[in-house]
């Protein structure tokens, strides 16, 4: 086994490549087609009608209207946008917000900053296999609750949460409902008519188009103020010159995303593969359930190692994934999303993510499959905690 | 964050992994918990460490600090390995980044570990004081 | 003279053409190297080290610290946060702050939505040139006052103010100053060390550089909210997955422009014979004065015409340009600056602003004053309030 | 903001410019401050608009609806022409942008100003009634 002799991307959920159709529908706008979407004349009034023409396509694809679709510049932005905007819009009906213990950290640090300001949250826990119930919502719920902001399918475990149910125990009680679905978009089919969300984020870069755009889906008359003020542009409601390239761009990416849905089973089961033949090691398991989780999503924990001397390993083999383990953040702490799963730190340690798309082929899962074995020995050969 | 080549050749070609069996002293630090744990065994003869060895838990920073702090006491007496300091560690393998620096403070304090042991056993008063339980929380140096 | 003989963009003020080298440069980011910068492994730590590299590249050329250069998605999210989290993090301290009334809509919107939560907000007058008087500033500041935010370049008069004396009496009385410089960066020196500003926002498509990317200085130690909270991306200020292709075009972008700034003179040079060519034609008038004024800028007014249809006129004869008209804008008010300098409503709606750049020619300019004549004197031929 | 390709024939090539010298009703509407003002010149013979002129300062817009309004009323009858609404204007010109409708009424209007002119000029007895003032918040139509 030779180091580099091939080279597998398996950390679609950190980021995707850009689909080479999706950078050819953005070359025009980023070299002749340079119009102000604002301006009167006629290279501006083509970039509006490309901004137009993506915006109406998206929209059909979520089943929503053109006007409800917002672009930002990151799931992180529309995260914000839509948790910030909603509480400020609705503090005369109450302060209190309910999300969970693992959404992502643009929907957690938003969240804290709200509560900096006064705002109270209640974070609910997801069980074992990373669902919320919605009997738990029910029960969470208060007079003064003014938003429910729970995720669509959760970044590291890949658990796919019950959103409609969740909706609808929200709209009951007549509260506004978000849903942060940047890694449900594109990996599997999300139709917010059928949803019944009121807002929505999801992140291009998730879906193969470049970084630096995303969505915010607001349904008319939701309150919600602006994060970002400015000119006219979004309707008045996201100001700054439209980001044409990545607009035109990021609705390339979602329709062929739409159009390999179709892929979905097949690459569940290069995962599962993936999944048993990791298995096979001893002292490992799975994170999360398998039940209702996005296809290309695998999450590991080996025991005895800790997760980023795994990774610089594999990156040495030529595979890329990613960890839960402390050492791989900034904050020094063990991923909270395994945390909230009941998985203990040390576990949480020796965590792996391994995330496959349409482009992952079988050989990629041999290799992978070939190269784990030999670098969790290596590294068990070296540690305190293995007895062999 | 990018480790050095000194730190990757380090991790990838670990020196002294491993045991030794009846150490003249041995010292662990760091936890599961908080993801790292640095084992050191040390071979002792007249005040001289004549062999280093180390089991490791822990970050590519973690086992490259390990591998370098045993290369670096093997040959030294006792009281110079006493002088080892993280930041000597650090320098040895050409820098780490910010975050990781917590790791060359684990491996400082497993020597010392290892050392105090070595004391103690042998009925020798020190005053070598480990404060590192491998929680960043009970350090500031980091 | 046939129309679309040549094109002609003179709304450089709106927005500019990308570079073909700020295009090179992005490519490989936009294709192969799609890595995320917080992933651990080598395609991730090579985006993260390009980020950086641009990151140091701008601070070297601002004159700051890298560390104390924020990637945003626009100027209109610099100004935003600047204004906003500065507002909010000196809230203890007071709560007015001092702007002035010519400012772009991101400034004066995000103003309004802090004086909707309460903040007080006194906007200076600018004088008929555009500019404002540090004496002004002074007369102005109260006990209260937490903030100052001053546009260094007005965008539609081009008119460059005392950002150094201004800041120097915000700093006298210990309050932050901040300085929306989206139309200067690039166009004319900018120093942040020299300033002595403690924020500075700019916009990377208006030095041809893509849109959706900007960028706010934000000086050590001034106090400041986060606007988008989320990940530990830059520096833990702003969450969201940076986008590394667009940074690494403005990195190149703001290089190629301080290049070029020696080619000021030669561009203000094109300005003026512009400017003396169309003054030629009768019952025309310079908006905003020429002493202290961008290289690149001119706004002119036409009576008794209306400038929605000059621009029709001229972007049927290939050139492009901007007006100050209701008629251009959704709001359907003149433009603000316009009508802050004094200009009144009526001769507002009949403004041009015509923006050149380093790539504009003699030809070009020729050009446009060969147009211009016959466009106006068609217009003002049917018009009620011109007799001839 | 897109204009139909009428809205830009009728902008490139207005018909109907000028004036009328001894019109028989002549309405202006609209005022230079908000952006826009219309005169319309119409000559009636016998009950029949045989000719219509406009002047009119404004945008794009404001042109193609003077062009279309003036084009719409020739030949036809008084009563008739004080049936044109705006809807039919801008319907004529394939649509306007909806920032734009404005523009379209105030085309009305001026018509109707004209038409009035001309009653009050015969002594005619009629309720035309014009609110436009060319500002926007005078009006809730647009
Ligand atoms: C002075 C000024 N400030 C802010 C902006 C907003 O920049 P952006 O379009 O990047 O949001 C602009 C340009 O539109 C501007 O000219
Ligand atoms: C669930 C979830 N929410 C939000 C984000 C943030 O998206 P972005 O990086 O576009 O800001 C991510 C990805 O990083 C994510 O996985």
């Amino acid at each position: 086994m030779d180091n580099n002799k091939r080279y597998v991307y398996a950390d679609n959920a950190a980021t995707t490549k850009t689909d080479p159709e999706v950078f050819e529908a953005m070359v025009p706008w980023l070299t002749e087609a340079y119009g102000n979407p604002s301006s009167q004349h006629t290279i501006g009034r083509e970039a509006a009608a490309a901004v137009a023409d993506a915006r109406e396509r998206i929209a059909g694809i979520l089943g929503c209207k053109p006007r409800e679709i917002y672009f930002t510049a990151s799931g992180s932005e529309s995260d914000n946008w839509a948790i910030k905007g909603a509480a400020h819009a609705n503090v005369k009906k109450g302060k209190h917000i309910i999300s969970t213990e693992f959404e992502h950290h643009a929907v957690l640090h938003a969240l804290e900053s709200l509560e900096r300001e006064g705002f109270e949250v209640t974070y609910l826990s997801p069980d074992r296999d990373g669902q919320i119930s919605p009997a738990d919502l029910e029960a969470a719920i208060r007079e003064d609750t003014i938003l429910v902001a729970i995720m669509f399918a959760n970044n590291e475990i890949g658990s796919v949460l019950p959103v409609k149910e969740l909706a609808e125990v929200a709209h009951a009680r007549k509260i506004t409902f978000f849903t942060d679905a940047v890694q449900a978009v594109g990996n599997i089919p999300v139709n917010v008519a059928e949803l019944g969300v009121d807002m929505l984020a999801f992140s291009g870069h998730k879906i193969h188009a470049p970084k630096g755009i995303g969505v915010l889906y607001c349904k008319t008359a939701t309150r919600c103020f602006n994060l970002i003020d400015g000119g006219g542009q979004e309707n008045g409601r996201r100001g700054g010159t439209e980001n044409v390239p990545y607009i035109v761009g990021l609705a390339r990416a979602l329709e062929l995303a739409v159009e390999r849905l179709s892929d979905s089973a097949a690459i569940a089961a290069k995962r599962d593969r993936l999944a048993a033949g990791i298995s096979k090691i001893p002292y490992t398991f799975i994170n999360g359930g398998m039940e209702h989780r996005l296809p290309g999503n695998l999450n590991m924990g080996f025991e005895f190692i800790e997760g980023e001397s795994l990774l610089l390993w594999l990156d040495m083999y030529g595979i890329a994934a990613s960890t839960g383990s402390a050492c791989s953040s900034a904050s020094l702490e063990p991923s909270h999303v395994l945390l909230s799963i009941g998985v203990p730190a040390e576990k949480a340690h020796g965590s792996l993510r391994l995330t496959i798309s349409h482009d992952t082929t079988d050989e990629d899962i041999d290799y992978i499959l070939e190269v784990i074995p030999v670098v969790v020995e290596k590294l068990r050969a070296m540690s305190p905690l293995y007895k062999g | 964050m990018l480790y050095s080549e000194k730190v990757m050749d380090h991790f990838t070609n670990p020196r002294n992994v491993g045991e030794i069996e009846n150490a003249d002293g041995v010292g662990e630090v760091g936890n599961a918990r908080c993801g790292d744990i640095m084992k050191v065994f040390l071979k002792i003869e007249n005040g001289i460490i004549t062999d280093a060895k180390f089991k490791t838990f822990g970050c590519g920073a973690a086992i490259a600090t390990s591998s370098m702090a045993t290369e670096m006491i093997k040959g030294k007496t006792v009281e110079e390995a006493l002088g080892l300091t993280n930041k000597a560690v650090v320098e040895a393998l050409d820098g780490l980044p910010p975050v990781k620096l917590h790791c060359s403070v684990l491996a400082e304090e497993a020597v010392k570990t290892a050392l105090a042991d070595y004391y103690d056993r042998n009925g020798i008063e020190h005053n070598i004081d480990v404060n590192c339980d491998g929680c960043c929380e009970s350090c500031a140096r980091h």
